[in-house]
């Protein structure tokens, strides 16, 4: 039982990572009918923007040690943070110590300025391509894009830390009422599910309560509609465009301190992602998330030893199988539309 | 007796009855027209015709057999050929490949690995779609790409590609609907002329009835998803019944 | 000839005669030449342009006739490659047999999957595809270890059976053979500093390619090709032709899968290894690239495509600093460490960088791929032709 | 700059303009022209370092380069001489490998095993290498040492850990001077019975693929022989990122140890997950929670950042060894001083390996007096020497592994710089790591010229 707990509050919490990648995705393709094999890529770029941040705060004089030595036998040369000559040793630390959290406000213009960028100079000019086109051209952006980090950043995992507060792990279960040390859980993997659900709502909340979101909407159901109406629909999908890139990169940031990013983690996050948004059912953007839980809930069952010794290797495919069962019962995924990328 | 024979038909969507209790008899070699206010269930009885939609109650008889649960090819290859409200084309190939097609589909049947058996009869194929495009006067435009006609070639060519499979039945929806008159008009006489031509049943669903009398020889007026009356295009322009519930409004 | 119109008989004796003389005109440049370096006239990169090229040619069949997007057709080439080698552990090392039960198992493979997966259509079927393609690549690095071998890869070992030659367990592993020609074999010939090097390998490869590019055009051509073409254009409307779609389409990915398989056939009797990685996502998506970027639907464009991604693959990522400076050693040093510089990042370790950029340039340029810049191209011949003759229009 | 190092193809331009003017065609089959595949004729002789550039591991492959333009510089008699200066054997004399001068190629494996032996077969093919070293996975290690072998060249292998290089698929061909999964766990055990005591239930994650099967294997079996008890043993799969869900039962497995068999990415995200739930602060049956990395590299130290400190692993080989250890290990000073004066930070263990590797590589050919793969594998085979900074060492000739001290490490707790991230425990001495080459089974077969 303690397990099970365990394990549904894992996959929600690696779901909520796989429903954020995939609501901006989802976003894109419903109002912009564009397969953006490059989301990924903004998803890394966001990471990296949390990187840079704690470079920059970082930037550093090196003193001289005398009293070590370094590989050389040569003086040990110490970095010294501008910060904490600037801020004093504890404040410094401080800064330095709670700068993912900090990009976060860095990560939204500047994402926002890359999705925009993107969408003015490339993406719009594939609207009217076919999909393949238009993944052929994402695809290639979103190698030119990794590699131009990777030139600056170099291949290897960048190590980076949530801040000290919030360190460690806590008793979970105790405070739902269960014994103590039953379900013990991270409390930055807590934070960033209560991050990815409040990101969440505020997408559907703007989507759903602002005239700029019923016109989104509106042009995601029937874009020339909306278009022979008067309303500017390029302007706002522009500005969507820049919404998800912003999103993507937020869930970047955040998930930096769960695993050390590196130029590829985008990559690796294409394919759930893609198959996320499908098996939730195109251009729906409850279904991203459903799926995405969903997804993540039985990747977790599925790594649990007792389920592996019955099945063994059931871990390396569930997400397909899964993904399968669910297309081949329901065609249009959990909550598709009719229609919709179906030719 | 009728070689299509529709009883008893009903098909309910949620909480709206779409259709109830049709019945229709589409006599042979006749032009049957099926008309009726916006909303009537035209369309719907049409896709119940054509194996799209499954009634809830009823049955619907082709030459004796039922239509019913069947794909909509094996209804084509009944002897039911059908031509759509937008004129649906192979946009991205050429007329005469378009005109290819059904010749093709009608001579291998549903399947058939045709890589090099048959190449033999190629040539009276070609020759075959080449006598259809001259006959509907779309011979020089051959090569062209069919997505870059008029809407009234389109429409031609769909009526040839339906007729080169010599249906028994030829289902019209709504064929000059978003025509220019000029469009409308031709294809009227297209229509005509196939009438005299062929042994060929036509049932026509139609909204302008300047198209429905120049061509019915029956008509069945539906409403509310029933069968009003039928009779001659004559009897039901006189009929009290039918301008209470559509011709008042517009005559 | 051979059942094809003038068009398509001429595409098919360039494409024979690119293939024949493909050891001369890849190595443009005497083999003592800085540009050597460009030269892709050896063996294994031209056995690699023919085989991805029978993979794409394939590809295309599903993809440029009928839409369907496979974003798994990966899985069909691995498991052609597994069949293969195992073909070469139990019975021989003749290639044949290697080639065709990669083949048989290959559309074998393609039958179920394409059961299931064209049950849908559009994106839906590709996620289906990227699934199955996906479990496959896991299910062979991880659980089948013992049938492929997992990461390590599955490779011939001195103690198999190899029932036909009887194993031997000293001296070395018989090279992959086509009745006693060895794969490896080639005849070298050194004219005037160029090196040509005609490798029998390459040639049988070629060979097939030239029976599988004819045989993609006869589909191309055939009543069959149109169908598939129209269930692109309007599947809606061929449902009410009369044709069943599920047969022709069952058909078309089967084929399309048998290509690949004839393809991982090939890889693994040119080098006899088969990975797991050959099933991984990344490399059904280089087969979609390789398609689109020489042109979809058309028929020689999966082949250009095919050669252009493997070219860059296998010499820019060759090329180091060290070249660069030999290269540019005729400028002043200073200008020649900043050429070096700027050229650096895209080359080398930088390679992914380059066909990045290729892939957007030609797709933003060139919306029709390869083909298209081939087709531009001989329009401005064929302009400047009407214009030193006049002729008059028509 | 390094124009110094002409390619093959620099050296041949004016040989072969002036054969051009006899014009005549030469024709010759691959075995008819020579005695063993691309016999040097010319002044020079090419080596192929087929290395990732791209993915995951393109940084360690890229230290892996830095060391073999290093090993190039020095047989070629440039730079200080590095561990020429050390080495036992005093064959080469810094006039290239038998007179001729060392050039090379560089190709990018991918670690993908396709693209590796593409790479090793365009630089076979077309530039005439005469030996191919380098790789940072076992699956590409094993690929392009089964190639070489085909093909009739020498493979030198580089950061290669998996029993089956040089067991189940090893190779006449083919050698290994990185140390392997068995002598991980039997250089491991010992220590971490005298660190932990002997009464430690054990939970293993490992990577779903050969290497993580010997390496579990491996650790499993000692370290049941000092006592310890394996609780669970669960696969992940390679291709995985997020290890929480693995991760989360752990301590309530009635484990106290967690072993962590993963290499690169895998590692570096498992351990990140492990000590974010708290694992390293916990207590299990009463004893402080411990985890394990069992084999270590800088990249995954850099990579985990401070998330290592304290955890031990073991280690081919560390740039502070002679500092610790003293004259045993001779040569890595050397190695770390014209390493470091070169690019500015001291060698990783793949760096040292490959080094090695290449110097191992001339210095039998200038034993045997001939490129020949035939007499390269027999001048290599039970060659013992010393002075590569690893102490005394023996290239066994039943399998091609090279047997030499393994070092146990650990997480630094206060490091001072992003290169100083480990720090040795102990070394275990070679006698303790061997073991009989028939357990892993495979054939050698006998070497290959090509010809």
């Amino acid at each position: 039982m303690d397990q099970i707990v365990l394990q549904i509050l894992n996959g929600l919490d690696k779901g909520s990572a796989y429903a954020l990648i995939a609501l901006g995705l989802t976003l894109i393709f419903g109002t912009l009918g564009v397969v953006n094999f490059a989301h990924g890529a903004l998803f890394m770029l966001g990471a990296f923007c949390a990187v840079t941040l704690s470079r920059i705060l970082s930037l550093s004089h090196t003193i001289l040690d005398e009293t070590k030595k370094d590989f050389l036998g040569n003086p040990l040369k110490v970095e010294v943070p501008y910060v904490k000559d600037w801020f004093g040793e504890a404040a410094g630390a401080a800064i330095i110590d709670w700068s993912v959290p900090l990009a976060l406000l860095f990560t939204v213009p500047v994402m926002i300025g890359i999705g925009v960028i993107m969408e003015r100079g490339l993406i719009k000019h594939f609207y009217k391509r076919p999909h393949a086109d238009q993944i052929l051209v994402t695809f290639g952006l979103a190698i030119v894009l990794q590699e131009i980090v990777k030139y600056y950043f170099g291949a290897n995992q960048i190590p980076m830390n949530a801040p000290q507060a919030f360190f460690g792990s806590f008793d979970f279960g105790a405070m739902i009422g269960m014994d103590p040390g039953a379900v013990i859980y991270p409390y930055w993997r807590i934070i960033y599910f209560c991050f990815a659900a409040v990101l969440i709502a505020g997408v559907f909340a703007f989507l759903q309560f602002t005239t700029f979101g019923m016109v989104v909407r509106a042009g995601m159901a029937d874009r020339e509609t909306v278009g022979l109406l008067g309303i500017n629909i390029d302007r706002r999908f522009t500005i969507m465009f820049g919404i998800a890139a912003a999103v993507a990169g937020l869930a970047g940031v955040m998930y930096t301190p769960i695993n050390p990013p590196n130029y590829h983690m985008g990559m690796d996050f294409l394919v759930i992602s893609f198959v996320v948004v499908v098996v939730g059912g195109m251009g729906s953007l409850p279904g991203a998330i459903l799926a995405g839980l969903l997804l993540g809930v039985l990747e977790s069952f599925a790594s649990m030893r007792q389920v592996l010794e019955i099945m063994p290797g059931i871990n390396q495919v569930v997400i397909y199988l899964a993904a399968i069962i669910i297309l081949l019962t329901r065609p249009r995924g959990l909550m598709g539309r009719k229609g919709v990328m179906e030719d | 007796m009728g070689i299509l024979e529709v009883k008893d038909v009903g098909k309910r969507f949620g909480g709206l009855q779409a259709l109830s209790d049709v019945h229709l008899n589409v006599m042979e070699n006749t032009c049957h027209a099926i008309i009726g206010p916006n909303g009537a269930g035209k369309s719907t009885l049409l896709n119940c015709l054509i194996g799209k939609l499954i009634p809830d109650t009823g049955s619907v008889m082709f030459q004796g057999q039922s239509v019913l649960g069947r794909s909509p090819f094996e209804i084509n290859q009944m002897g039911i050929s059908r031509v759509f409200q937008t004129p649906e084309i192979f946009g991205d190939l050429t007329v005469m490949e378009n005109m290819l097609i059904p010749i093709l589909a009608k001579r291998d049947g549903a399947f058939e690995m045709n890589g090099w058996s048959k190449l033999a009869s190629q040539k009276d194929v070609n020759e075959y779609a080449e006598k259809m495009l001259e006959d509907m006067n779309l011979v020089d435009k051959r090569n062209m790409h069919s997505a870059s006609m008029s809407r009234g070639d389109k429409r031609r060519l769909e009526i040839a590609m339906c007729l080169s499979q010599d249906p028994s039945l030829l289902l019209l929806d709504e064929p000059t609907a978003g025509m220019a008159r000029a469009d409308t008009n031709n294809t009227i006489d297209l229509l005509k002329q196939i009438k005299e031509e062929r042994d060929i049943t036509i049932a026509i669903i139609e909204h302008d009835m300047h198209v429905v009398f120049s061509l019915a020889d029956r008509i069945t007026v539906l409403a509310q998803g029933t069968p009003l009356v039928e009779d001659t295009p004559e009897n039901i322009k006189g009929h009290p019944k039918v301008k209470e519930a559509y011709l008042g409004e517009t005559a | 000839m051979l059942g094809l119109n003038k068009k398509d008989a001429s595409l098919l004796l360039m494409v024979a005669a690119l293939v024949a003389f493909a050891p001369i005109l890849l190595n443009p440049f005497p083999e003592a030449s800085a540009l050597a370096q460009f030269n892709a006239g050896y063996p294994d990169l031209m056995q690699r342009f023919v085989i991805f090229g029978i993979f794409a040619v394939g590809f295309n069949i599903l993809f440029g006739l009928t839409g369907y997007l496979s974003f798994g057709h990966a899985a069909f080439l691995g498991a052609g490659s597994y069949a293969g080698v195992w073909m070469m552990k139990l019975l021989t090392v003749n290639v044949i047999p290697a080639i065709l039960i990669s083949t048989v198992v290959a559309g074998l493979f393609s039958i179920l999957i394409g059961f299931i997966s064209l049950r849908r259509s559009g994106i839906y079927f590709s996620i289906l595809t990227l699934a199955f393609a996906q479990m496959s690549f896991a299910l062979a690095a991880s659980v089948l270890t013992p049938i492929t071998g997992g990461e390590t890869g599955l490779n011939l070992a001195l103690d198999d059976p190899r029932i036909l030659e009887g194993g031997n367990t000293t001296g070395n592993i018989p090279a992959p053979n086509f009745f006693g020609l060895e794969m490896g074999d080639s005849l070298q010939l050194n004219v005037a500093g160029w090196l040509w090097t005609f490798n029998v390998g390459y040639y049988l490869a070629g060979v097939v390619l030239i029976i599988a590019f004819y045989t993609a055009i006869r589909i191309f051509r055939s009543p069959f090709g149109l169908m598939l073409r129209a269930i692109k254009s309007n599947q809606h409307r061929l449902g009410f032709t009369g044709l069943n779609t599920r047969p022709y389409m069952l058909a078309c990915f089967v084929i399309s899968g048998m290509y690949a398989g004839l393809a991982g056939g090939l890889m693994v009797a040119m080098d006899p290894l088969a990975g797991a990685e050959r099933m991984q996502w990344t490399a059904s998506g280089e087969v979609v690239l390789m398609t689109i970027l020489g042109g979809i639907g058309t028929l020689i464009g999966p082949v250009l495509g095919a050669g252009l991604i493997k070219y860059f693959e296998n010499i820019f990522s060759k090329i180091n600093s060290n070249l660069l400076h030999e290269w540019f050693a005729f400028l002043p040093d200073g200008l020649e460490d900043f050429v070096v510089t700027i050229i650096y990042p895209f080359v080398g370790k930088g390679w992914h960088l380059t066909l990045g950029l290729m892939f957007m340039g030609v797709i933003i340029f060139l919306p029709g791929g390869l083909v298209e810049l081939g087709q531009r191209i001989r329009r401005v011949f064929s302009k400047k032709d009407a214009n030193q003759h006049t002729k008059p229009a028509e | 700059m390094a124009k110094s190092n002409f390619t093959r193809r620099g050296v041949l331009k004016t040989g072969a303009v002036a054969g051009a003017g006899v014009a005549l065609p030469t024709i010759f089959t691959a075995s008819s022209a020579s005695a063993y595949v691309n016999e040097p004729t010319g002044s020079s002789v090419t080596l192929g370092f087929n290395v990732p550039q791209t993915g995951p591991y393109a940084d360690e492959g890229a230290d892996e380069l830095r060391a073999y333009m290093l090993a190039v510089e020095h047989l070629n008699g440039e730079g200080d001489g590095g561990m020429l200066n050390t080495f036992s054997s005093k064959a080469l004399k810094g006039n290239g490998i038998l007179g001729k001068k060392v050039e090379y190629v560089t190709g990018d494996t991918q670690t993908k095993p396709d693209a590796a032996r593409a790479s090793a077969r365009s630089m076979i093919e077309k530039d005439g290498a005469v030996m191919i070293t380098g790789g940072s996975s076992s699956g590409v290690a094993v690929a392009v040492q089964a190639l070489c072998q085909e093909a009739g060249v020498i493979f030198m292998a580089g950061l290669t850990h998996s029993n089956d290089t040089t067991g189940k698929d090893k190779k006449a061909n083919g050698f290994r001077h990185f140390f392997n999964s068995y002598m991980t766990g039997a250089a491991l055990a010992p220590i971490l019975a005298n660190e932990y005591g002997t009464d430690r239930k054990a939970y293993h994650l490992t990577a779903d693929y050969n290497w993580g099967y010997t390496t579990e294997e491996a650790v499993r079996t000692s370290t049941e022989a000092m006592g310890w008890e394996t609780v669970a043993a669960v696969k992940t799969p390679l291709a995985q990122t997020d290890f929480s869900s693995y991760v989360a039962p752990v301590l309530s497995s009635g484990a106290d140890v967690l072993v962590l068999n993963h290499y690169g990415g895998n590692m570096v995200n498992s351990l990140t997950s492990a000590v974010q739930f708290g694992l390293r602060a916990s207590e299990a049956n009463g004893k402080q929670f411990q985890i394990v990395v069992p084999l270590y590299s800088r990249l995954m130290a850099q990579g985990a950042g401070k998330n290592v400190a304290g955890i031990y692993g073991t280690t081919g080989w560390h740039w502070s060894l002679e500092n610790r250890f003293g004259e045993r290990y001779t040569g890595s000073n050397a190695f770390v001083q014209s390493f470091g004066q070169k690019y500015g930070f001291p060698p990783s263990q793949a760096a040292h390996t490959v080094y090695c590797q290449t110097l191992l590589y001339a210095d039998a050919c200038e034993r045997a007096g001939t490129f020949n793969p035939c007499g390269v594998v027999e001048a290599l085979e039970d060659f013992e020497f010393d002075g590569l900074g690893s102490g005394p060492t023996l290239y066994r000739g039943s399998d091609h592994q090279c047997f030499k001290d393994a070092l146990v490490v650990k997480g630094k707790e206060n490091p001072d710089s992003e290169f100083d991230l480990l720090e040795i425990v102990d070394v275990t001495p070679r006698e303790a790591l061997v073991y009989d080459p028939a357990i892993f089974g495979g054939e050698l077969g006998s070497c290959n010229p090509g010809a």
